[in-house]
């Protein structure tokens, strides 16, 4: 058998600009995936950056936005030679990085909490996830670097 | 019109089963934690989510399985998890959840666990 | 057996920001069929309006601009109680509707042309497609009624 | 990295086969049109572009094919094609492509349409 293939480098980023909806989030995942497997990561981690981004927009559509509908927010995705970047931007409300809770698991179900997993995926999955103000807007950043 | 998910619920051998198909994440965790509600309601404790149909879960879903933990476990029952895709298996690792809950690889070997003498998870 | 469902109705708007680079093309196809998809067309449809918007980017990357990376173009994705709206936004050349070509498929082979495909295919899959130009942009819209 | 197509050939009974792998779009075209290319440098005019992993086709790919198939059936060949999806499928027949091209269910049915007194398309 002969063979030619196509075959993708790093990109210069792409912006999906999404309603303040939980409707929209599955439209997030699926982008961020693609873009992943796009970028080389197999298919679990992938899946997993994904979660990450499906989890820091969620927090915006409910703690940002106070789950209003009619505002949106900007997921801008990156893909540079050594790392897979995720912006999420949003004209909410502030995030204090120090206020984010830290999860006890140990102690998580007796405590009955529902909150504080999704922040605690996050940093699970991600190598970084750095939250700053820019421009009036909340920016939190995914990095995942490159094997 | 795509459902994004639903929740169909059975009984066997005093087992409550619930089949969670398409995503769990902030948009549809509200269905899940209505039928999780109504099992508790109707007082059963012995829970089966098979998640064969299960395609992701996010934090919310997950959230929604242990805030109501306590309450099963507190009343003699359990919930277990029965075929969990590779995406989703992977979450429950990644989170220790793994060590916390019993997984097995399908539904009959979940049921069957409940039974007097029912043997570990695999 | 007992069930409970999510589903959903028409949304606001999506925006996909997308560079000129035809490695993005799946990215908007993909979308662009999710989008269809949870506006309820049956997985042939959603495939055909996704390809539908694949040859108005396609066209925008090639004809408004030239090939050129380094530029970029808006996917906006409209799910209307009765039409599904897709609006594909470029900064390039302007396109003259009237100079659009017409296929005639049986003198085509024989013609030895390769191009006119696109538009006669745009023109096979949405009810109405339609140029104009806004804030010194080119605006492809495409629409779909609603069955 | 992902592949975003890939074009084998092999060639059977003379004829040769073409076997898009991915998707066929203006970013793809290329390639493919590279393996056509080569097929008739290759006086090969007994084409097949067996579909069966190609899982959609947009107009510059449909165009590579329009722009060929005068110099193929010029000398005597022509080219076929066998299992499309119903995405495919359903492209060529908006394009009343399936007036233009023989379409087989399958590679085999294909190949067999080249011998004396290969049957008609089904
Ligand atoms: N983008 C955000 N803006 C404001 N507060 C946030 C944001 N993200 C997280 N938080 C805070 O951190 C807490 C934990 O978030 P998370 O781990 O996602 O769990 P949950 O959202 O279920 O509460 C939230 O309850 C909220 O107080
Ligand atoms: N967005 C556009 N901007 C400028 N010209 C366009 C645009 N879209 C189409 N055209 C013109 O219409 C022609 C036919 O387009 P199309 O049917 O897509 O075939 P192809 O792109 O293969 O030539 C193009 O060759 C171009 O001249």
């Amino acid at each position: 058998m002969a063979g030619r293939s196509v075959s993708r480098g790093a990109k210069p980023s792409l912006v999906l600009h999404v309603p303040s909806e939980t409707a929209f989030l599955v439209v997030v995942r699926d982008l961020t995936r693609k873009m992943a497997e796009t970028a080389g990561f197999d298919a679990t981690t992938a899946a997993n950056l994904a979660l990450a981004v499906d989890e820091a927009a969620s927090n915006v559509i409910e703690h940002a936005y106070h789950g209003k509908p009619g505002r949106s927010f900007d997921v801008r995705i990156d893909d540079r030679p050594k790392e897979f970047r995720v912006e999420v931007v949003d004209g909410g409300d502030m995030v204090d990085p120090q206020r984010l809770p830290r999860v006890d698991l140990e102690r998580y179900a007796s405590e009955r909490r529902k909150g504080g997993l999704g922040v605690h995926l996050m940093g699970k999955i991600m190598d970084s996830v750095t939250y700053r103000r820019s421009a009036r807007k909340n920016v939190c950043c995914l990095v995942k670097r490159k094997a | 019109m795509t459902s994004d998910l639903t929740v169909d619920t059975r009984d066997v051998e005093g087992v409550r089963l619930l089949y969670p198909r398409g995503f769990l994440n902030a948009h549809t965790v509200r269905v899940f934690e209505g039928e999780l509600q109504r099992t508790l309601q109707d007082q059963r404790f012995k829970i089966v989510v098979d998640c064969s149909g299960l395609s992701y879960i996010a934090s919310a879903g997950l959230g929604a399985i242990m805030g109501s933990i306590e309450e099963i476990r507190g009343n003699g029952g359990d919930l277990r998890l029965a075929s969990l895709n590779e995406t989703v298996r992977n979450i429950f690792e990644i989170l220790g959840f793994n060590h916390l809950y019993r997984i097995f690889p399908s539904e009959a070997e979940a049921i069957l666990s409940f039974r007097p003498g029912g043997g570990p998870a695999s």
